[in-house]
């Protein structure tokens, strides 16, 4: 369904990503592991278009897009939780929403996904009238979240969704990323610091190290590899 | 050994010849006509871009740092010779005093604009404050000039701490119109204060004086009569020079270093225990401060003051100086205020189309090159690097 | 008809000529969180145009001849308005876009530029282009009543303002477009997230923009029956005065801005004992006081940031 | 033979050029009355070159001083630093004159004001380096005083002055002039801004007022809206008076023929018409291809022009020489006879009073306002 | 020995209650901040660090009442923090954000810098020294990056710049939020310990630390205190708190 082919980018003269190349399959969830820096977020925005690649192909429901700007992308099913500042900080959390159905030609979608949504962050549905710029880091990140599910999407690219949420929130945010896989066929690329619970709902992972791909697996494949052990499981995590 | 010592010595000669290369420049640049001038510094611009891409630039600012000494003695001789080199032509060597008069101003506006990032588009108000006390005391009270120039001083200091009252609260585009605001209300203001002349401004301001010799005299020196205007050249000259060392050593100090902070980011300058009110009025007048000195010098010079001097357009025209020049950079502030001065003067002759053509050459290096002739640069301190005794750090800051 | 009516009538037909300059400053701030300072200038140039397809082309005598004239004014002014919605886009393209991400002085010095190169323009090549062009009559100058000052123009110049202001609210906040243009702004990276093809978004806006001034300059235009082409940067100080006051971001802001400037101003001038040559002062020391104590304006509702 | 000592004598004269420098604001809202000036000093110049009585060729060196005493100034400055200049005239504007006059005084430069008529330019102290050719604004002011105040009777007046030195020293002049005249008496005084569009609220106060006329001490754009809108508030049976600043066909022109009518203004001079050397000027102008109209004060430039071209002709190009040629002189000109008294002063201040009929400037005298076939607004 | 407590401490946002009426006390220790999010955690740091002016309640800071406070008094007075999201001065040099830390220790008055005596020439030696031997602590490879703009640092160093700039100012309090969100397993146990190292060096620091990894609040926390809805629920030690049945509902999850 979405498929990279040996895509290389650079910010200025400095090489970001390096051919990589990954695969994700029709309702299918993955997880992309990788250090601070390593390129993850690149990854994600290179998908969108938003950074464009210095070579190699990025290909969607078997069309090239990498060529493509990225409101087309976004329109054609890909929608993204942002890492950090994704949000219109001066509009409401209602609008906010709002703009992630923004390209839904049928309306009469859009108000059972909101009362979905608002059922899994009912901490929204709180705050629904106030500007997005004065919401907590962790409410923000929900925001984020909600907006990217109320488009329901064919793939899902979400970038470190556990980010600054508190420890019940992630466990329910891990949750609603496996069912809108396994009831809505929302094929996932997860990006994800906290590889535990991103093992956890994958099926299978990359890890990603100074802008290439240093390892590929099924989740069990992962859990057993000393360096995503070592570095991404242990004690702490 | 030998091979430390030879390249010591091709760095400060490299130090020199750009020095001297810089004022041939601006000579070129003052005494050709509008398109020459503008040639030479389109062939000034490119050498610095082309420094910039092959990374040479980066070796020249690294002598200039290391051999500043030498440097500034260079372009001090060639400003003493100057008033000879122009064989005593009084119009340029008006052009000349302006453009230090201008250079001063643009120092003191660059505090608030450059350093901390206060958008300010009164500055000519302060330069008016300035020019109005020395005037008035003078012309009024018979007070001497000498003693006007601090006067000057500080009751532009005051109105800068009046004025950068909205900064306290306001920032960006807020902030530029009450400037904006405040700049027109100060124009509206003298023209309707008739005790300051109105709109008739303030006629036969005296000049300076010293030991009885008047400023206003021509000055002659090894049998040569040199005109008038080189008396004030070298008073000019003079301040400039004081004025630079002071806003260099403010910027490699810890409160040039809270300025850029509150330019990046005010909440996080305040929780580093930097007081906002003082810091920012600090800049507005500090920066006022200079701006009166010019303006004292300026009444004292041209002998007659009136409000055209000291408005809206002659503010923007100092912006225009402190952006050209390169913002928070001392050295290019003060050759941003020349050439555009210079400039300034050349377009004179271009009567109908000198406005448009002002507006033009602006955009243009506002688009060509945002950052300005010299661009803003890092502050760097001498750091030594001991092996066993941690760092020995001499401080030597202080580098433009 | 007592005095301090008339001079009420005076000041909300200045404050309406603030208004109209106003709105494009809000539109461009409030919605793309950008001054654009040549806004004045645009909206004179507009007149001009339209002065020019008039009186130099003909075109307004041209379509009497098949229209009824109030057909052929409406034509002519979406003729000139359609003009300078494209120079809109032209600035945007030459003087604002260069400046996207850098210091927020850069497009304000770039646009006060552009607006001296506009007007010097207009000065230069519009034949006799220094001198007070007379603006053509192209509304109703009849009166409604004994009292001179209710005439038909002066009403169609408020209920126009009201009308366009009206128009230009419901269009940024309840349209689709409306709020992609809010959401460019705020946060473009976001805005591509969601699927917003911005660089549309942001060419609207700005012919949108260019086509309002135009009108507001007509307006304006026909409120004094003479253009001048330096008008320009006076009404865009007191336009970006009345947005400010106002509110910037609340379209609507702006109306209320320009009335009180213009109020303060005839007031000032009108009962005060030589006040004339104060009005402007009282005008600018309120827009600095408003800034100060109140910089959400008039209507705007005070946000605390978060940190 | 004799052709080529013709010829070598040509060339002799081709290689002395002398300079004059011209001063005025040749770009900025003034514009247009300093270009007309320009223009005819140029055409006199141009003139007194192919006249071949001089044994030079004179150049013009016109400098914009853009009506800001800073940029005239610094272009004076470096009209003196060039040594080919002998002699100069300028302004229309009198703050610029009281930036640069001591510039021309220091250099030793003579300066003929053409056009700028604040009384204290000409003084003991400038003379004789300063002369002046026009009238001052008291001169200005007096004849019209005389004539709407004594012989139309109209007693009670406001004032609106633009903010200019111009218009304040009007406002002065004219409050001076009111006092005169027992049973006369301002009653309102405004000041507006130059560049203003909008004076509805003043007309309304002083339509509230009941004057018997509104006196302008402003320059022509504002002038001409003034008296638009007093019309748009119903006042066109109000009358206007004004000075040499609103003499203008723009005024007219920009007014509306209907509103102008009836609009009395003084200016120094007799008109062009009734000059002896007028019509011949404005055909040497019109044959000369100049676009902008000679203005006010093209006819000062012009006979400002002829006094220096006089003088350098007395005593060649010799600036000190100069400048006692030039105050001394006695010059039968396109203007009459001028001569300066002992602060530089012209004593030549004939006056005309004009009125607006039918579109155009008419003198007085020869109106139909005069012969009473039309009454002036406000005429009982 | 207390440092700061602070009663019944309330703040207000248009009806919003995100701290409400919170008595906290902390010595000479390290007591981690929790709580679901929006429970006002950030807020209490902005309100105690003076960004925020309390709408009612105390601040007392080494018995000395701070309530009201600007930021730049009490940074003066010995409290220093980070923030949620990095806030460095990007387009300054490591060493110049490094030096900003210590400011409010810095005498040198304007004329001072204008005239330039041997005492402020000694000041800025001292200063550099110490920026050097604090970021050497972290990382030493911002000591050879130390004139790079703060851009061209990668952002785990960048958090680390932040939080040595908030030290080396040798606060008598430091309050960190978040300072391990988004780093992995590895790099956090890295965080850990550097954090750890800033008490061993200066015992005499108090922390004051917001987190969610509740594996780095049981790892270095002495104490934790629970806010719900901007009120305090619980406190007390970690392992202790976390059966709280209030807790586990509130925050932890099942
Ligand atoms: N626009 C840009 N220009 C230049 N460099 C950039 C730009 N954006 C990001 N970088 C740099 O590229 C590197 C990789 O960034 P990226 O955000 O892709 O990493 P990441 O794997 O998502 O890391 P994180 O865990 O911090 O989210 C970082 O060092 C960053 O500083
Ligand atoms: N300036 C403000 N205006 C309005 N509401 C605000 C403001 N600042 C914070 N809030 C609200 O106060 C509540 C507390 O926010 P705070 O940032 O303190 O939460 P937090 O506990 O730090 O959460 P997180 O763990 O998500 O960072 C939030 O619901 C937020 O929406
Ligand atoms: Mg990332
Ligand atoms: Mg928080």
């Amino acid at each position: 369904m979405l498929e990279l082919r040996q895509v290389s980018t650079k910010y200025g003269q400095i090489p970001m990503l390096m051919d990589v190349s990954i695969k994700i399959n029709p309702g299918e969830a993955v997880c992309m592991l990788g250090a601070n820096g390593a390129g993850k977020t690149t990854l994600l925005k290179t998908i969108i278009g938003m950074v464009k690649p210095v070579s190699g192909e990025v290909l969607f429901g078997g069309q090239r897009i990498d060529l493509w700007p990225s409101y087309k992308i976004i329109r054609s099913g890909i929608a993204i939780v942002p890492e950090r500042e994704g949000l219109f900080p001066k509009l409401t959390v209602e609008n906010n929403l709002l703009m992630g159905a923004y390209y839904e030609s049928d309306k009469r979608k859009i108000a059972p996904r909101l009362e979905e949504v608002l059922t899994i962050f009912p901490r929204l549905k709180e705050r629904f009238r106030q500007k997005a710029g004065t919401l907590s880091g962790g409410e923000r990140k929900m925001l984020g979240i909600a907006r990217a599910l109320l488009a329901e999407p064919q793939i899902l690219l979400m970038d470190e969704p556990s980010l600054g949420l508190a420890p019940a929130t992630v466990n329910e945010v891990f949750a609603v990323i496996d069912r809108i896989k396994k009831e809505k066929k929302i094929a996932i690329l997860l990006v994800e610091q906290n590889a535990q619970k991103a093992l956890s709902v994958v099926e299978r992972g990359y890890v990603l190290q100074k802008g290439s791909i240093i390892l590929e697996g099924s989740t069990n494949e992962l859990k057993e590899n000393s360096v995503v052990k070592e570095s991404y499981l242990s004690a702490a995590g | 050994m030998i091979n430390k010592a030879g390249a010591q010595l091709s760095r400060s000669l490299m130090a020199i010849a750009v020095s001297l290369g810089i004022c041939l420049i601006l000579y070129i640049a003052l005494v050709s006509p509008l398109p020459i001038t503008l040639l030479v510094l389109a062939i000034f611009l490119g050498l610095i871009v082309m420094g910039e891409r092959s990374g040479g630039i980066e070796k020249i600012y690294a002598a200039m740092e290391e051999h500043k000494g030498e440097a500034l003695v260079v372009a001090g001789i060639f400003a003493l010779l100057l008033p000879l080199l122009v064989s005593g032509n009084n119009y340029l060597l008006h052009v000349v005093v302006m453009g230090g008069i201008y250079s001063i101003i643009a120092l003191g506006l660059n505090f608030q604009l450059g350093s901390t990032g206060m958008v300010n588009f009164a500055p000519a108000a302060f330069y008016g404050t300035g020019a109005y006390t020395s005037a008035v005391l003078a012309v009024k009270f018979g007070i001497s000039p000498w003693v006007g120039i601090l006067c000057g001083l500080f009751m532009a200091a005051l109105l800068g701490i009046v004025f950068g009252f909205p900064a306290l609260k306001t920032r960006g585009y807020y902030l530029s119109l009450v400037t904006i605001a405040l700049q027109v209300i100060f124009t509206l203001m003298i023209i309707n204060t008739d005790w300051l002349g109105g709109p008739n401004g303030i006629p036969g301001i005296p000049g300076y004086e010293i030991f009885g010799f008047s400023f206003r005299r021509p000055l002659e020196i090894l049998g040569m009569r040199l005109p008038y205007q080189t008396n004030y050249f070298y008073l000019v000259f003079l301040l400039l020079s004081l004025a630079a060392l002071a806003a260099s050593r403010l910027y490699n100090s810890r409160i040039g270093l809270a300025w850029n902070a509150i330019e990046q980011d005010e909440i996080v300058a305040a929780t580093q225990g930097i007081n906002l009110t003082k810091i920012k009025l600090l800049a507005f007048s500090i920066g006022a401060a200079f701006a009166g000195v010019a303006g004292a010098l300026y009444a004292h010079y041209t002998s007659f003051i009136g409000n055209e001097d000291f408005d809206f357009n002659k503010s923007l025209v100092l912006i225009c100086m402190v952006l050209l020049g390169g913002m928070d950079n001392v050295a290019g502030v003060i050759l941003g205020s020349l050439l555009l001065t210079i400039i300034d003067e050349k377009l004179r002759d271009f009567a109908d189309y000198r406005m448009l053509m002002y507006a033009l050459i602006l955009i243009i290096i506002l688009i060509a090159r945002p950052q300005g002739l010299l661009p803003k640069r890092n502050r760097k301190y001498q750091i030594k690097q001991d092996n066993n005794e941690g760092y020995n750090v001499t401080v030597t800051a202080g580098g433009k | 008809m007592s005095l301090v009516l008339s001079q009420a009538i005076n000041a909300i037909m200045l404050g309406c000529t603030y208004s109209l300059v106003g709105i494009g400053f809000s539109l461009f701030f409030g919605v793309m969180d950008i001054v654009v300072f040549c806004a004045g200038d645009v909206a004179i140039f507009a007149a001009f145009s339209i002065t020019a397809l008039v009186s130099i082309v003909g075109l307004y005598a041209a379509l009497n001849l098949a229209l009824p004239p109030f057909l052929s004014t409406v034509l002519i002014v979406i003729a000139g308005a359609s003009l300078t919605g494209v120079l809109m886009l032209a600035l945007y393209r030459l003087v604002i876009k260069p400046f996207e991400n850098k210091s927020a002085l850069m497009p304000l010095l770039s646009t006060i530029a552009s607006g001296v190169a506009l007007r010097e323009l207009i000065g230069i090549f519009y034949p006799q282009g220094r001198n007070p062009q007379t603006f053509p009559q192209l509304l109703p100058g009849g009166a409604l009543s004994d009292f001179a000052m209710i005439s038909w123009r002066n009403l169609i110049i408020i209920v126009a303002t009201l009308l366009l202001v009206a128009l230009l609210y419901l269009f940024v906040n309840k349209t689709k477009i409306g709020l992609s243009i809010q959401a460019v702004s705020q946060n473009r990276e976001a805005a591509i997230m969601v699927g917003i093809n911005w660089q549309q978004v942001v060419l609207i806006t700005f012919l949108l923009g260019g086509f309002i001034l135009g009108i507001g300059g007509f307006l304006v235009a026909s409120y004094y029956d003479v253009v001048r082409f330096d008008m320009g940067s006076m009404y865009g100080l007191k336009g970006f005065c009345a947005a400010v006051v106002g509110g910037l971001g609340n379209v609507y802001g702006a109306i209320v801005g320009g009335l009180l400037i213009a109020f303060i101003e005839v007031f000032v001038s009108a009962f005060v004992p030589g006040g004339t040559a104060y009005a402007s002062v009282a005008a600018f020391l309120m827009v600095v006081l408003f800034i100060l104590f109140k910089p959400e304006g008039v209507i705007g509702e005070k946000t605390i940031e978060k940190v | 033979g004799s052709g080529s000592k013709g010829k070598e004598e040509s060339k002799a004269t081709d290689s002395k050029t002398v300079k004059v420098a011209f001063l005025g604001p040749l770009t900025g809202p003034n514009a247009m009355q300093g270009v007309g000036a320009r223009n005819a000093f140029k055409l006199a110049i141009d003139q007194a070159n192919a006249s071949g009585k001089l044994p030079f060729k004179i150049e013009v060196v016109d400098l914009d001083d853009a009506s800001n005493p800073g940029t005239g100034a610094s272009v004076a400055q470096k009209a003196v630093a060039d040594q080919d200049v002998v002699a100069a005239s300028g302004h229309w504007n009198s703050p610029v004159a009281e930036a640069t006059i001591p510039i021309f005084k220091s250099a030793g430069v003579p300066l003929v004001i053409w056009g700028a008529i604040r009384p204290t330019l000409t003084s003991k102290e400038n003379y004789p380096y300063i002369t002046r050719v026009c009238p001052t604004q008291q001169q200005e002011n007096l004849p019209l005083a005389n004539f709407v105040i004594n012989e139309l009777g109209r007693k009670k007046w406001a004032i609106i002055s633009d903010t200019t030195t111009y218009g304040k020293s009007n406002t002065e002049a004219w409050k001076n002039e009111v006092k005169k005249y027992p049973g006369a008496e301002v009653v309102s005084i405004d000041e507006i801004q130059v560049g203003q569009n909008d004076f509805r609220p003043i007309l309304s106060k002083i339509k509230a007022a009941n004057v018997d006329g509104i006196y302008f001490g402003g320059v022509v754009m504002e002038a001409a809206l003034v008296r638009r809108q007093m019309v748009e508030l119903g006042m066109k049976d109000m009358l206007m008076v004004g000075i040499s600043g609103i003499v203008d066909d723009k005024f007219i022109e920009t007014a509306g023929k209907e509103a102008a009518e009836g609009i009395i203004a003084t200016k120094p001079g007799k008109s062009i018409s009734k000059l002896e050397g007028g019509k011949a000027f404005e055909e040497a102008y019109q044959k000369a291809g100049f676009k902008e109209p000679y203005g006010a004060y093209g006819p000062y430039a012009y006979d400002a022009a002829n006094i220096i071209v006089e003088a350098l002709k007395q005593v060649g190009p010799d600036r000190n020489k100069l400048v006692d040629a030039i105050a001394k002189i006695s010059y039968n000109g396109l203007l009459g006879v001028t001569s300066f008294n002992e602060v530089g002063q012209t004593t030549n201040v004939a006056s005309t009073i004009y009125v607006v009929e039918d579109g155009k400037w008419v003198d007085w005298d020869s109106s139909k306002y005069k012969s009473g076939e039309r009454k002036l607004p406000g005429s009982k | 020995m207390e440092v700061l407590r602070t009663e019944a401490l309330t703040i207000n946002f248009g009806g919003l209650k995100a701290v409400d009426g919170v008595d906290f006390i902390i010595g000479d220790e390290i007591v981690g901040l929790i709580g679901p999010n929006g429970s006002g955690k950030t807020t209490f740091l902005n309100l105690v660090s003076g960004i925020y002016k309390p709408t009612s309640g105390k601040i007392i800071f080494q018995q000395e009442d701070i309530t009201g406070a600007g930021p730049d008094a009490i940074r003066s007075k010995g409290i220093a923090r980070t923030f949620q999201t990095n806030r460095l001065c990007l387009h300054l040099t490591v060493l110049d954000n490094m030096l900003l830390g210590l400011y409010s220790q810095q005498k040198t008055a304007w004329w001072q810098a204008i005239f330039r005596p041997a005492y402020s020439r000694a000041e800025i030696k001292a200063g550099i020294e110490k920026c050097f031997h604090i970021l050497a602590h972290f990382n030493e490879e911002l000591i050879k990056r130390c004139y790079d703009p703060v851009t061209t640092i990668p952002l785990i160093d960048r958090r680390r710049i932040e939080i040595a700039r908030a030290i080396v100012g040798e606060p008598r309090l430091l309050l960190l939020d978040e300072p391990t969100a988004g780093l992995n397993a590895e790099e956090t146990m890295q965080m850990i310990r550097d954090i750890g190292k800033i008490r061993e060096d200066n015992r005499k620091i108090s922390i004051i630390i917001i987190e969610h990894d509740m594996a780095v609040i049981a790892r270095i926390t002495d104490r934790v205190v629970v806010l719900n809805a901007g009120k305090k629920i619980a406190e007390g030690l970690f392992s202790e708190v976390s059966k709280d049945e209030q807790v586990r509902t509130a925050y932890l999850g099942g």
